[in-house]
């Protein structure tokens, strides 16, 4: 069995946390890899202060794309929008925790460049 | 088939991935594994009379020019060219391809032309087209594939006589469906339109016995690295009237007769299209890819992939949760089995595949459209060449068997 | 100078040119020979991870895309570019030229624009922009050269002051006198005018310590072939904005983000400059030529070129019947000597000393025009590199009297 | 002593026949390559049978290019323009009689150029 595919992941990848859209949302943005076809839309809840309340998401591609979106979805809530808007490649690298190559790391940086487009206000479809 | 001791020429066959795990080498049509006649070519070049072309009065010069020249000579009798003087060295068939775009298209093209490819293009010959009708006006038309992975005939037929088509181009092979296109009625017919025919060739010349008089395509482009030659050099024919009448591409040295600095006189063909140094080891390399080719013969190769790719669908068939993109049998393709995983999206599979050594490709290989039109996912990709043995099938198909059981 | 011992890493300068006459190689300003660690290195890449690179997810892939974008950032480093998005590998300095002029060119030029290029450009600096001129109506200018062979700056200045210039193209070295410019000075001299500055670095980045940042220069172009590296690879170094600002030139695979039938989204730099399988054993043999050149030092490179080039000038200005082209000391020069033997035509000087195992070039090196500005015939041009000796000069001096004797 | 400078070559070089333009002539062209600057210009006389009666030529260039033209020009009196028009490039090598590669060929072969391109009246300057 491969490296990569250690149980944490498989665990995210098989049982992703926060599965699902939220209707209504503060925040929705969606996103795709086009050379492979990884996908991921994420909706958040924000309250007045900017801290996030709520985190719903859906998205279809490989193993290492939909775990890391689990793994980086996973403790948002309660955190301010600043968070992520300040979290780098390497802190999503590092808790996706394994060796990845330059092809893969695209697929485990998918969650955060949709985390950042939504956390910059890129609202695509509003409230 | 051929016999495994092919495998002898090939160094990189012998490698192990990882200690104790050999490799299964499955994406020859991404790039081919090179034999030793073709390194070693390239390395006494290096090592022997490396120097620059054509004008050089000296001992390593002249030795030099024989090799590129004599490179091209092969080439064209490999593809039976009728002059070698058609026969023009770009860095891939992409180049080869932007070549006709940038020269032929830019003067020949306007508001009101069609230009017709398909759906099945690899990007190397759709972008080019796109952008070329952007700048001229132009219209870009499609040919429509059936979803048994040919291209539409009837449609092809259709859009020939309702448009006014300037130019054809459309490929031998595809890379993802294996689709071989029946290219000598497809030219005639577009021929008939009053169009010029490009025809892809990055997937026809490794595989089959090609000849270009005999398919009358005006254009014909291919790549040196997908039929055991190196990196960096690739092929443009054409037809000498059409090459003629084209602007030259880029400017600069080896392509000119004399310059001033009021004008220019280009050079003849070839190199009218060949400015600057040119690709000498590479040129080389390929030459002896072609001896190694022309060795075993086109018919003994085609022949080679028809009775892997025929088993390889056979067990592939087998198993439940894999289904195959393209024609159903062997005949009308080549050596190329785009599969799609039930439950798997194919970076996994490709990545786990690599855990037991075997090497296919995973995505939608440069041809992004295709994947739209028949609604289909990326693909895992596994190719077949010379070198591929019915061992390495069944690795595959075991190791399909056990991703599927590791992703339940 | 370099220990001579630095010759038994080139295999190529211990071969006879027949038996018992051993090679004595004067042409490096053609091309280079190249050291074991660069023909190894790519060898090694074929013999071992030979593979397609960037979308592959097997072992063998991601070590050729390792070694290819590793190559990148040797690059990057060694002419100090601010990142390597601004590397882009082209087939040589000829490709890097012609590229900007069908992109930025096309896209910034029109009537009423000025080009600048000079008079004594290598055709590779002059052709594409007689071209790009014919096909936008802008007019192309020339700096006049001094009769020692450098650019006539005063009238630099003036005809950027008086003309609409909006690109500067000119070379770092000339291939013929053996000029270095100013570049510093005449770049920022053109940005005041307001233009941008393309500097053709083909003996430019072999011969000196190159920063291009220091230099400013907009678009920098240098060839693999001429600094230890193979052929089929070069490098244009673009500032980051007008890179991104310029359309693409090829269209193909690599270079896309996003194809549909209805139109494509472009890779981010450099890729998006880069179409089709990339010259991947070509990069990683010109980031092996690299790695050899900084264990020398580009000053000590520079420096061994000056002491050779400073010998040669010397032994040849006792040699009555032979006159050099260019300025007369080395310190405004590169490693280029460029003779005319009286009463002796450069074929048959070159031919002659073939005979006697030295290999130089005759003719007019790509670079007619100056050959005319300066009312001068064809040259013998020989060339030095690092692994050249003072034993070699004397053989040439040697050589050259036998020549003169011959022809009586 | 490099064989391509063989004895014949060498005289024919250093004392070229015919040399020296006619005037008046029936016939005259000049040509050069470019890349390396040799140049021949060819002037000829013919009678009214097309028979060459006088040759008269000059140039400049490296030793093959000028012998090459001293060797084929030499006997061209008396002969048919016909002949010069038929003329091959194997001929004209042959004459010259030594290997010759590539680059070298060029040289050797302006001389006919010229002349062939005399003979099919391409009179540059008239008489
Ligand atoms: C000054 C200069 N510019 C451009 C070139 C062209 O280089 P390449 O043929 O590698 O494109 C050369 C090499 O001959 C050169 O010396
Ligand atoms: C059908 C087809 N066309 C064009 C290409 C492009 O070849 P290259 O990248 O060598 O230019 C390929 C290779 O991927 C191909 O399979």
């Amino acid at each position: 069995m491969d490296d990569l595919y250690r149980e944490l992941i498989m665990d995210h990848y098989r049982s992703p946390r926060h599965a699902g859209l939220l209707a209504p949302h503060d925040i929705s943005y969606e996103d795709e890899n086009p050379l492979c076809g990884d996908r991921i839309h994420l909706t958040l809840r924000v309250d007045a202060e900017g801290i996030i309340t709520a985190v719903g998401w859906e998205g279809d591609g490989c193993a290492i794309s939909q775990a890391a979106a689990s793994l980086l979805y996973e403790d948002l809530v309660g955190r301010p929008l600043d968070y992520a808007k300040n979290l780098t490649a390497e802190e999503v690298l590092e808790r996706v925790g394994v060796a990845l190559s330059p092809v893969r790391v695209k697929c485990a940086l998918l969650s955060l460049k949709v985390l950042k487009a939504g956390a910059y206000g890129l609202d695509q479809n509003g409230t | 088939m051929f016999d495994a001791a092919i495998r002898d020429d090939f160094p990189t066959l012998s490698r192990e991935v990882k200690p104790g795990v050999p490799l299964i080498y499955l994406d020859s049509a991404a790039t081919s594994q090179k034999p030793n006649a073709v390194i070693d070519a390239m390395t006494d070049y290096y090592r022997r009379y490396n120097s620059n072309v054509h004008r050089g009065i000296h001992t390593l010069s002249e030795e030099a020019t024989a090799g590129y020249e004599g490179a091209r000579l092969k080439i064209a009798r490999f593809i039976n060219a009728p002059s070698e003087a058609e026969v023009i060295f770009t860095r891939h068939t992409t180049e080869a391809i932007n070549l006709v775009a940038w020269t032929w298209g830019l003067e020949n093209l306007g508001p009101g032309a069609v230009l017709l490819s398909t759906q099945m293009e690899h990007h190397a010959n759709l972008v080019p087209w796109q952008m070329l009708a952007a700048r001229t006006g132009a219209t870009l038309r499609y040919v429509p594939v059936t979803p048994d992975g040919m291209l539409d005939q009837e449609a092809y037929t259709r859009l020939l006589n309702e448009e006014n088509v300037r130019l054809v181009a459309f490929s031998h092979m595809s890379n993802v469906l294996g689709s071989i296109q029946p290219v000598k009625a497809m030219v005639a017919a577009a021929h008939a339109a009053g169009a010029v025919v490009l025809v892809d060739g990055a997937q026809g010349v490794p595989h089959l016995p090609v000849d270009v008089q005999a398919l009358d395509a005006d254009f014909y482009a291919f790549s040196a690295h997908k039929m055991l030659g190196p990196t960096g050099i690739g092929v443009l024919y054409g037809k000498r009237a059409l090459l003629e009448a084209m602007p030259p591409f880029m400017g600069g040295g080896d392509m000119i007769k004399k310059v001033t600095l009021e004008g220019t006189t280009y050079n003849e063909l070839p190199w009218k299209f060949e400015a600057g140094t040119p690709a000498i080891a590479e040129a080389i390399g390929l030459g002896a890819a072609v001896d190694y080719l022309e060795g075993l013969g086109m018919q003994a190769v085609h022949a080679h992939e028809q009775a892997i790719t025929s088993y390889a669908l056979e067990r592939l068939a087998e198993v439940p949760f894999v289904e195959i993109v393209g024609p159903p049998t062997a005949e009308q393709r080549g050596g190329v089995a785009a599969m799609l995983v039930d439950g798997v999206h194919p970076h996994d599979v490709s990545q786990l595949l690599d855990g037991y050594g075997i090497a296919i490709r995973a995505g939608k290989h440069c041809a992004h459209p295709i994947h739209d039109v028949l609604e289909i996912q990326p693909t895992a990709r596994a190719s077949f060449y010379i070198y591929t043995v019915p061992e390495e099938i069944d690795a595959l198909v075991e190791g399909l068997y056990k991703v599927k059981d590791f992703f339940g």
